[in-house]
C-alpha cells in the first residue's frame, strides 16, 4: 500500500479524453517519476492530485484518506507541497519573508489574526527561516526581492519553502524545465540531499531524462492519458514502448 | 495633512513669533465667536464679510454662476458702484451705496457641489476661516437645510437661495434662516385655478415624481390643490434621482387612462422625463376625449433651455420672471443684462433680493448682531425686490409673495423668452397658516448668536 | 520603542508633530495677507484632513496590503456616520458612545458585504463591492429616508429623545457634541501679530485617534497578519499551496478598513452631527481609491498624504474666484491683470475639478507610486547629489515602506 | 401583456445603448487590459459632437429688426443661419433639422483621433503599469475632458433634437392586433435600436472575418504569443482603441435626442457600464452585448407599477442586485474568460 494510490481516474475536457483508467502507487519514501511525452496528461493527473482539478471518476487516496473534493489548501494540510513548473513564490517580498510565511502558516491551516505582535520579534520563527536560508545556499539574499533573483535561485526558495512545512509527499512539476545545465545540476543535487537528509516522498514530473536517471527510484510512463509501464529506472531505459511514444519526441539520455 | 506651504509656514511663523512684533492674545470659546463682541464673525475694521455658497460644480454649476453674478451685483450695488439696481426701487431707503452700516462689503465663494455635505464644508470654512457674517445661495432644498442648519448652530444668518421644498421653512425650518423663494405649497395653489381655467375640472392625472424629500412634497401640494378642483389623481411613480432615461416610466402613462402628466422634476430630471415625454408624442394623443396635458409644477429657465422645444406650451411656476412689468424687476434687469449681455434667472433674483434684504435689516437693526438681524426681518413688509408686497413672515421665515404661473412659448422670438407669463397668483390665493399640515412638525427655536 | 523599530517609530514621532502643530503648520500666511487664501488651518478643514486620513490608512490596510481593490468603502463611512448621528439623536451628545458604535455597527456591515464579496477576486470583486454600496446610497437617498431623512441628510432637531441628556438647551438651541462636557466645537485662537491660530477641541480629538489609527495601521504593517496580507497581493496560489486559505485574511482585513472608514464616518458625525446620503455614493468610494493611489498604495504615509492633498484642493482651490484673482495680480498693468486673472481662473473657483484632474494625471505619469514614492525619488536624487560618494542608500527600500 | 411588450421595447432600447457603450469599453480591456474610466468621457464626448455640428450649423450672422426691441429695450437682432443663407431657406433648414444623424460622419474621425491621441499620447504609458495607476490616470482624464467641455459648453443640458420626421412615435401595438395608443414607441427609439444593431453587427463582422480582426482576437486571448510571430499588434491595439472610441462616440451621437447632453453624462454611464462589462464577462464582446440587453431589459421591467408596488424602491437596486446574483452564481460573469483581470 503506496503513500499515495491512484486508481481508475478519468477526466476529459469537452471532447478529449486527458486521463484514462490511471492506475499509479507511490511507495512511501521514494523518489518516483512520471514522464511522458507533452500532452501524455502529466500536469492534468498532478493537478488532479492537488486539488485543482477533480477527476470525472476514480479516487485519489493519500495516506488512506480521499483527497477529492478537498481544496488546494486542505490537501497541502494532509501534507502535500507541490512545485510548481515556473516557480510561484511571492515575489513582492523579500527572501526571508518568502521564507517566513510558511515557517507562519499553521500546520492545520488555521487562522490567526496575529496583527499587533511585530514580525521582528517572532524570534523562533525567524530562527527557522533563516535555518531553512542557511540550508539552501539563499542567506546572502536574504533581503533580496525573490522577484529580482535567478531563475534557479527562485527554483530553491520555492523548494525550501515547501521542505519548511516538513511535508510527507513533494510534488515536483518539471523543477528543472528553462534551467540551464549546471542549475538543473545542482537542483539534482539538492534533491538527492534532502532526500538523504528526511523522511520524505518525492513524485516527479520531468520531460529531463537526465533528471529522472539521476533521481527516480521508480518511473511511469505515461502516454496519451494513460499509464504505459511502471518499472525500476534500469528496465524503462530500453523499453520498447517507451522508444515507441517518445519517438522524435526527445532523446533518450 | 502636509502640502508644499507647510515647511515654509514653520519659518515664517517662528520668524513672527521670535521678533516679538505682537503680544500674543487668546480668546476662549466657541469655534466662530469672539468674546468681546457677543457674536460670531463681528465684523472688525472697516468691511464686513459675506458668504456665498453656490454650486460650481455638478449639474447645477450653470445656475450657481448665474446665482454668483447676481451676488456680485448686489455687492457692487451696496458698495455704491454700478447703477444701484434695485437699491432704488426697494421700499426700504436705508441702503445709501456705501456698504452696510458703512462698512465695505466683501465677500467669500464656495461651491457646494449640491451635496449637504459638501456645502456644509464650505459654509464651515467661510465661517471659521474667512470669518462670513452670514451666507446664502443653494440650489436644491437639502442644501439649503443643511446649511441653514449649519448656521443655527455656528450664530449667523442664512438667506436660502434656490430651495423649493415646504420642508425648508417647514419641518426643518430655523430661527436664523430665511427664505425669499417661494415653495412647493405656493405653487400648488397658484397652478390649480389655471389650471383649471386651461384644461377644466374633470381631468386625471398621473403623476411621475423624483424619489426624494423635494419630489415627494411637491408631489403632495400639487396632488392637494388639484384635487380640490375636481381632479383625480390616477397614479404616482416614484423615479430614482439617478434615473437618465425615463423612457419605461412614461411608457404606460398614456394607457393608464390619465389625460394630465404631473412632472414632479426638477434640473436634469426634468429635462429628462419631459424630453422623453414629449419624444413619445404624449402631447399630440387624444385621451377622454380631451387633449393630453403635461404639467411641470417648478419651472426655471435653464430647464427650459435644457428642454428646448419640448417645453412649448407646458404650464409650470416660477417665483419670478424677468419679463415682469414692475419698476424693480426693470431696474433689476437692466442692471443685470447691461453687465452681463443676458436677463438674470428666478435664482439670480432671489440670491440679488436676498443680499439687499439681509443689508437693510442690518442698517434697520444698526447691528450685525444675527439676533437684531433676525427681529428685523422678521414680520417685515417691503416692496420693490421684483414680486410686488412682500412679507417675511415671523413665524416661518417664509416670505409671501405673489407667484408666477408660466407657460412654454411657442415661437419664441428669441432665447430670452423661451417662458411667458399666463398669470400672477395673488399672495392671498398662496398663503397658508404656520401651522399648516404640510409645514407642521418643526420648530423655529430661538436665535443664535453664536457667542 | 512602542514595539516599533527606529524607523517606524521616527514616522510615528513625525507624523505625531505635525499633527500637534497643524494649526501652526498650516497657517503660514498672516490673516491679512493675500496669501491667506492659501491658509487650511482652520478647524473643519483640518478635521476633515485626519479623519480622512483615518479613511484612507484604513483603505490602505485593504487594497494596500492585500491588493483586492474596493470601490464601495464610502457605505461603511456612511453606515457609521449614521450609526453616531442616531446615537447622538438617541443616547447622549458625547461622542464616544457615538464612536464606538459607528465602529461596530460598520465592522458588522463589512463583515456582511465582505463575506458576499470576497468569493470573488480582482475586478468582479470590485464591482461587487461598487454594487452593494450603490444600493446602499440609493435606498439610503429613497425607500430608506424614515432611518436616512434622505436628501437632506440626517440631523440634530430640537424634539429629538435623548435618553441622557437633554432635547433643547437652556436658551431653546440644539445641543453640541461633546467629550464628557469638553464641547468639540470649542476653539482656542492664539494671535500673533497678525496670524491667528486656531487650537479646536474637535480636531485634536480627531488627531488623537488618528495617531492612534496610525500606529494601529504600522503594528498592522509589521505583524504576521500584515505579512500574510502581503502574501495575498503577491501570490495567492503559492499561499494556498501552503496550506493557507486566504479569504479569512482578506476578510479580516477588510472588516479592519471597513471598521476605520466607520471611525472616520462617526468622527466626521461627531465634529459636524450631519449624514448626508451621497457620503456613500460612489464618487466618494472612488475618493478614497484616489487618495490611496496618489499618495501611494502599500505605503505608511501616502494615503494620507492623499487624503490630505485631495482635501486642500476641494476646500482651497473652489474658494478662490474672479476677485480674488485681481486682488492678487493687482500689481500688474491692467491689460496684463486681465489676462492672467482670465488664464488662472480656469483653474480655480469653478475649475478647480481641472486642476484636481491633471495633477491626478501628471503625478501618476510622473511620479509612479504616488507622491510618498515620488517623494523618496527626490529625495534620492537630492542625497545622491549631495554626498555621490555614499553607497545608494534610498534604493534600498525599507519593505512596504 | 401590453405592459410587458411595452416594457420589453423600452429594455431593448436601453440595452442597446448599454451594449454599445460596454461593447467599446470591453475592446479596450480585452485588447489591451487596460481598465479605462475615461471610456464615459468618450461617450460624452460623441454626443457633444452632435451639438457641436448643430451648433456649427447654426452660425448665424444677424440683421437688426428696429421694429422690435430685445430684453434691454435696444432694438432686435435677428439671426439667420449661414446655412439658410448660401443654400436657400429650404435645403438650410433641412440640413440644420437632419444635424444629429450627420454628426455620425462628423463623429466618426473626430472620435478615431481621439482615441489614438489617448492611446499614443498617454494609455500606451501605463500597459505595464499596476490597473491602479490606469484607474487613476483615466479618471484625472475623464475629469479633464468633462470640464474642458462645461468650460466651452456650460453645465446645462443643450437640447438636440432628431430631425422632424423622425420625432413623434410608432404604434406598434396597432401593428400586432391591440387597440390604438396602447403600444406606442417613437420613430427615434426605434432608429437608434436598428443602429445598434448594425454597429454591433458590424463590429463582430469585423473581428470575425478580417485578417484584422484575426490577429487582433488572437492577440486578446494570448498577446505575447501573437507578439512573438513578429507580428506588430502594438499598432493595431492603437487601431482597436480607435474603433472602441469611435463606438462609444457613435452611441452618444445617437443618444443626443433621447437626453439632452451635458458635460457630467459619461460619469453617469461609467459606474453602469462598467457593471454591464463585468457581469458580461471581462474580455468578451458577446458577453457584453448580452449583459447590456438584459439589464436594459430587467430595469425596464423593474419599473413598472405592479412589480414596484411589491418591492417598493426595487428599481432604484435592480441593476446592482442582478450583477451580485450573476457574479455571485457564474464566477466570471455571463461569459468571462478565466484569468482576465482577477489578480
Amino acid at each position: 500500500m503506496g503513500i499515495l494510490e491512484i486508481k481508475n481516474v478519468n477526466k476529459r475536457f469537452g471532447g478529449l479524453k486527458a486521463l484514462t483508467d490511471v492506475n499509479l502507487s507511490v511507495a512511501e519514501n521514494t523518489v518516483h517519476a512520471i514522464i511522458g511525452p507533452n500532452g501524455a496528461g502529466k500536469s492534468t493527473l498532478l493537478n488532479c492530485l492537488v486539488g485543482k482539478l477533480i477527476p470525472d471518476t476514480g479516487s485519489v487516496m493519500f495516506d488512506g484518506q480521499s483527497v477529492l473534493g478537498r481544496t488546494p489548501y486542505e490537501i497541502n494540510q494532509m501534507g502535500i507541497s507541490r512545485v510548481f513548473q515556473t516557480p510561484e513564490i511571492f515575489g513582492e517580498l523579500t527572501v526571508m519573508e518568502n521564507m517566513m510565511i510558511p515557517c507562519f502558516a499553521k500546520r492545520d491551516g488555521s487562522f490567526e489574526l496575529n496583527a499587533i505582535t511585530s514580525i521582528a520579534s517572532q524570534k523562533d520563527v525567524r530562527e527557522k527561516a533563516e535555518h531553512m536560508l542557511e540550508s539552501m545556499n539563499l542567506a546572502e539574499k536574504r533581503n533580496m526581492h525573490a522577484a529580482s533573483m535567478s531563475r534557479g535561485d527562485k527554483r530553491r526558495l520555492e523548494i525550501a519553502m515547501c521542505l519548511a512545512q516538513e511535508p510527507r509527499l513533494l510534488l515536483l512539476d518539471e523543477p528543472t524545465a528553462g534551467m540551464a545545465r549546471a542549475d538543473t545540476n545542482n537542483t539534482i543535487d539538492l534533491l538527492k540531499q534532502i532526500k538523504a537528509e528526511r523522511d520524505i516522498t518525492i513524485a516527479i514530473i520531468e520531460h529531463d531524462m537526465h533528471v529522472v536517471f539521476s533521481l527516480a527510484e521508480r518511473i511511469t510512463v505515461l502516454a496519451q492519458g494513460t499509464p504505459l509501464v511502471e518499472d525500476i529506472p534500469a528496465n524503462i531505459k530500453g523499453h520498447p514502448k517507451v522508444r515507441e511514444a517518445y519517438l522524435g519526441e526527445t532523446q533518450v539520455a | 495633512m502636509s502640502n508644499k506651504f507647510t515647511r515654509r509656514g514653520v519659518l515664517k511663523t517662528g520668524a513672527g513669533a521670535g521678533a516679538g512684533l505682537a503680544l500674543p492674545t487668546i480668546f476662549t470659546g466657541n469655534v466662530w465667536a469672539a468674546a468681546h463682541s457677543g457674536y460670531t464673525n463681528a465684523p472688525q475694521g472697516s468691511s464686513v464679510t459675506l458668504g456665498f455658497n453656490v454650486p460650481q460644480t455638478g449639474p447645477y454649476a450653470d445656475e450657481g454662476a448665474d446665482e454668483l453674478r447676481a451676488f456680485q451685483l448686489a455687492v457692487e450695488h451696496l458698495n455704491g458702484e454700478g447703477d444701484g439696481g434695485m437699491i432704488s426701487t426697494f421700499s426700504s431707503k436705508t441702503l445709501q451705496g456705501n456698504g452696510i452700516m458703512g462698512k465695505k462689503v466683501e465677500f467669500v465663494t464656495g461651491d457646494t457641489q449640491t451635496k449637504s455635505d459638501a456645502a456644509r464644508a464650505s459654509a464651515k470654512s467661510m465661517i471659521e476661516k474667512d470669518g462670513a457674517i452670514m451666507i446664502s445661495g443653494g440650489s436644491s432644498s437639502g442644501v439649503a437645510v443643511a446649511v441653514q442648519g449649519l448656521c443655527q448652530e455656528a450664530g449667523v444668518i442664512f438667506m436660502a437661495g434656490l430651495t423649493h421644498s415646504n420642508d425648508t421653512t417647514g419641518k426643518d425650518k430655523k430661527a436664523n434662516g430665511f427664505r425669499h423663494f417661494f415653495n412647493a405649497y405656493m405653487s400648488g395653489a397658484a397652478l390649480a385655478p389655471v389650471l383649471e381655467k386651461l384644461y377644466g375640472k374633470d381631468r386625471a392625472a398621473y403623476h411621475l415624481t423624483a424619489d426624494y424629500t423635494w419630489g415627494w412634497t411637491q408631489q403632495e401640494s400639487i396632488q392637494a390643490a388639484t384635487e380640490a378642483i375636481g381632479w383625480k389623481t390616477i397614479n404616482n411613480v416614484l423615479t430614482p434621482l439617478a434615473q437618465t432615461d425615463f423612457s419605461s416610466y412614461i411608457a404606460p402613462v398614456l394607457n393608464s387612462g390619465a389625460d394630465v402628466l404631473v412632472l414632479n422634476h426638477y434640473g436634469g430630471n426634468m429635462v429628462n422625463s419631459l424630453t422623453n415625454a414629449v419624444q413619445f408624442g404624449l402631447r399630440e394623443k387624444q385621451v377622454n376625449g380631451k387633449n393630453f396635458e403635461i404639467v411641470v409644477p417648478l419651472y426655471s429657465e435653464l430647464m427650459a433651455k435644457g428642454a428646448g422645444k419640448n417645453i412649448a406650451g407646458i404650464v409650470g411656476s416660477q417665483n419670478w420672471d424677468w419679463k415682469l412689468e414692475d419698476e424693480g424687476t426693470k431696474a433689476f434687469v437692466q442692471s443685470f443684462g447691461t453687465k452681463y449681455g443676458f436677463p438674470p434667472s428666478q435664482a439670480a433674483q432671489t440670491c440679488y433680493a436676498q443680499t439687499l434684504l439681509y443689508a437693510d435689516a442690518v442698517e434697520r437693526a444698526k447691528s450685525f448682531n444675527p439676533c437684531a438681524v433676525a427681529e428685523a426681518l422678521e414680520g417685515y413688509e417691503f416692496d420693490g425686490l421684483g414680486n410686488g408686497k412682500t412679507l417675511y413672515r415671523a413665524e416661518d421665515h417664509q416670505c409671501f409673495k405673489d407667484v408666477l404661473v408660466v407657460r412654454g412659448a411657442e415661437n419664441p422670438q428669441d432665447e430670452f423668452h423661451l417662458v411667458e407669463i399666463v398669470e400672477v397668483t395673488p399672495v392671498g390665493q398662496v398663503t397658508y397658516a404656520p401651522d399648516h399640515p404640510m409645514f407642521a412638525g418643526g420648530a423655529l427655536g430661538s436665535c443664535n448668536p453664536g457667542a | 520603542m512602542l514595539g516599533l523599530d527606529k524607523k517606524d517609530f521616527t514616522l510615528l514621532l513625525v507624523v505625531a508633530a505635525l499633527v500637534l502643530l497643524a494649526p501652526f503648520i498650516l497657517n503660514p500666511f498672516p490673516a491679512d495677507s493675500a496669501m491667506a487664501q492659501f491658509n487650511a488651518g482652520y478647524p473643519d478643514l483640518m478635521q476633515r484632513f485626519v479623519i480622512f486620513g483615518i479613511f484612507a490608512i484604513g483603505f490602505n490596510i485593504l487594497f494596500g496590503l492585500t491588493g483586492y481593490l474596493s470601490f464601495g468603502h464610502a457605505a461603511f463611512l456612511g453606515v457609521g456616520s449614521y450609526s453616531a448621528v442616531w446615537m447622538f439623536k438617541l443616547l447622549s451628545m458625547n461622542v464616544i458612545p457615538a464612536i464606538i458604535l459607528a465602529v461596530i455597527v460598520s465592522g458588522v456591515f463589512a463583515l456582511v458585504i465582505g463575506f458576499v464579496s470576497l468569493r470573488r477576486t480582482g475586478i468582479y470583486f470590485s464591482i461587487l463591492t461598487l454594487a452593494f454600496a450603490q444600493m446602499s446610497f440609493n435606498l439610503a437617498y429613497s425607500v430608506l429616508t424614515p432611518i436616512t431623512n434622505g436628501e437632506t441628510g440626517l440631523q440634530i432637531t430640537l424634539n429629538d429623545p435623548r435618553i441622557l441628556g437633554v432635547s433643547a438647551t437652556a436658551e431653546g438651541g440644539i445641543p453640541v457634541t461633546n467629550l464628557f462636557g469638553l464641547e468639540m466645537r470649542g476653539t482656542e485662537v492664539l494671535n500673533i501679530g497678525p496670524w491667528a491660530f486656531q487650537f479646536n477641541n474637535g480636531y485634536y480629538l480627531c488627531g488623537v485617534i488618528m495617531l492612534i489609527a496610525f500606529y494601529i495601521s504600522i503594528r498592522i504593517f509589521r505583524s504576521p497578519f500584515g505579512l500574510m496580507l502581503r502574501a495575498i497581493k503577491a501570490n495567492k496560489t503559492r499561499l494556498n499551496y501552503t496550506g493557507l486559505n486566504t479569504r479569512p485574511y482578506a476578510l479580516a482585513a477588510f472588516v479592519i478598513s471597513g471598521m476605520y472608514a466607520g471611525l472616520a464616518g462617526g468622527l466626521l458625525a461627531s465634529m459636524d452631527p450631519l449624514a448626508g446620503a451621497e457620503r456613500m455614493q460612489w464618487t466618494a468610494s472612488g475618493e478614497v481609491v484616489l487618495m490611496t493611489i496618489l499618495g501611494g498604495a502599500g505605503t505608511l504615509i501616502g494615503p494620507v498624504v492623499g487624503a490630505g492633498f485631495i482635501k486642500y484642493f476641494e476646500n482651497i482651490f473652489s474658494k478662490i474666484n474672479e476677485s480674488v484673482l485681481h486682488g492678487w495680480f493687482s500689481f500688474l498693468p491692467e491689460g496684463m491683470e486681465n489676462g492672467v486673472v482670465w488664464v488662472t481662473e480656469h483653474f480655480v473657483g469653478p475649475g478647480w475639478h481641472l486642476t484636481l484632474g491633471l495633477l491626478f494625471m501628471l503625478v501618476v505619469t510622473f511620479l509612479p507610486g504616488g507622491l510618498v514614492e515620488g517623494g523618496q525619488k527626490l529625495a534620492g536624487l537630492f542625497r545622491r547629489k549631495s554626498k555621490s560618494e555614499a553607497p545608494d542608500g534610498a534604493a534600498q527600500k525599507h519593505p512596504a515602506e | 401583456m401590453d405592459a410587458i411588450i411595452l416594457q420589453l421595447l423600452n429594455g431593448l432600447d436601453k440595452g442597446s445603448a448599454y451594449a454599445l457603450i460596454a461593447l467599446g469599453l470591453t475592446l479596450i480591456f480585452g485588447t489591451l487590459g487596460v481598465v479605462n474610466f475615461a471610456h464615459g468621457a468618450l461617450f460624452m464626448i460623441g454626443a457633444f459632437c452632435a451639438v457641436t455640428l448643430s451648433k456649427l450649423f447654426n452660425i448665424s450672422y444677424e440683421t437688426v429688426d428696429p421694429t422690435r426691441k430685445d430684453f434691454l429695450g435696444n432694438p432686435l437682432k435677428i439671426k439667420e443661419p449661414y446655412l439658410e443663407h448660401w443654400f436657400g431657406h429650404d435645403l438650410g433648414a433641412t440640413l440644420i433639422d437632419w444635424a444629429v444623424p450627420l454628426a455620425i460622419l462628423f463623429s466618426i474621425p473626430i472620435m478615431i483621433a481621439v482615441g489614438f491621441i489617448m492611446e499614443r499620447g498617454l494609455i500606451k504609458h501605463f500597459y505595464k503599469r499596476p490597473h491602479a495607476d490606469q484607474i487613476l490616470v483615466t479618471f484625472g482624464l475623464a475629469i479633464v475632458l468633462q470640464e474642458l467641455i462645461k468650460h466651452y459648453y456650460g453645465a446645462n443640458p443643450l437640447p438636440t433634437p432628431a430631425p422632424a420626421a423622425l420625432t413623434g412615435s410608432f404604434d406598434f401595438g396597432a401593428l400586432i392586433g391591440f387597440d390604438p395608443n396602447v403600444v406606442i414607441y417613437p420613430y427615434w427609439r426605434l432608429v437608434y435600436f436598428a443602429f445598434a444593431a448594425v454597429v454591433i453587427g458590424a463590429v463582430f463582422a469585423f473581428l470575425q472575418f478580417t485578417t484584422f480582426g484575426m490577429v487582433v482576437r488572437a492577440g486578446m486571448a494570448d498577446r505575447e504569443t501573437v507578439g512573438l510571430l513578429g507580428i506588430n499588434i502594438d499598432k493595431r491595439f492603437t487601431i482597436m482603441f480607435g474603433i472602441a472610441a469611435a463606438v462609444a462616440g457613435m452611441a452618444g451621437v445617437m443618444y443626443a435626442p433621447i437626453n439632452s447632453p451635458n458635460y457630467h453624462m459619461g460619469m453617469d454611464f461609467l459606474v453602469l457600464s462598467f457593471v454591464v462589462v463585468v457581469v458580461g464577462g471581462m474580455g468578451s464582446l458577446p458577453g457584453a452585448v448580452a449583459a447590456g440587453f438584459l439589464l436594459g431589459i430587467l430595469e425596464s421591467f423593474a419599473s413598472m407599477n405592479e412589480i414596484k408596488s411589491l418591492l417598493p424602491g426595487i428599481d432604484q437596486i435592480i441593476i446592482y442586485l442582478v450583477a451580485i446574483i450573476i457574479l455571485l452564481t457564474r464566477p466570471r460573469g455571463l461569459m468571462g474568460r478565466k484569468g482576465v483581470m482577477e489578480e
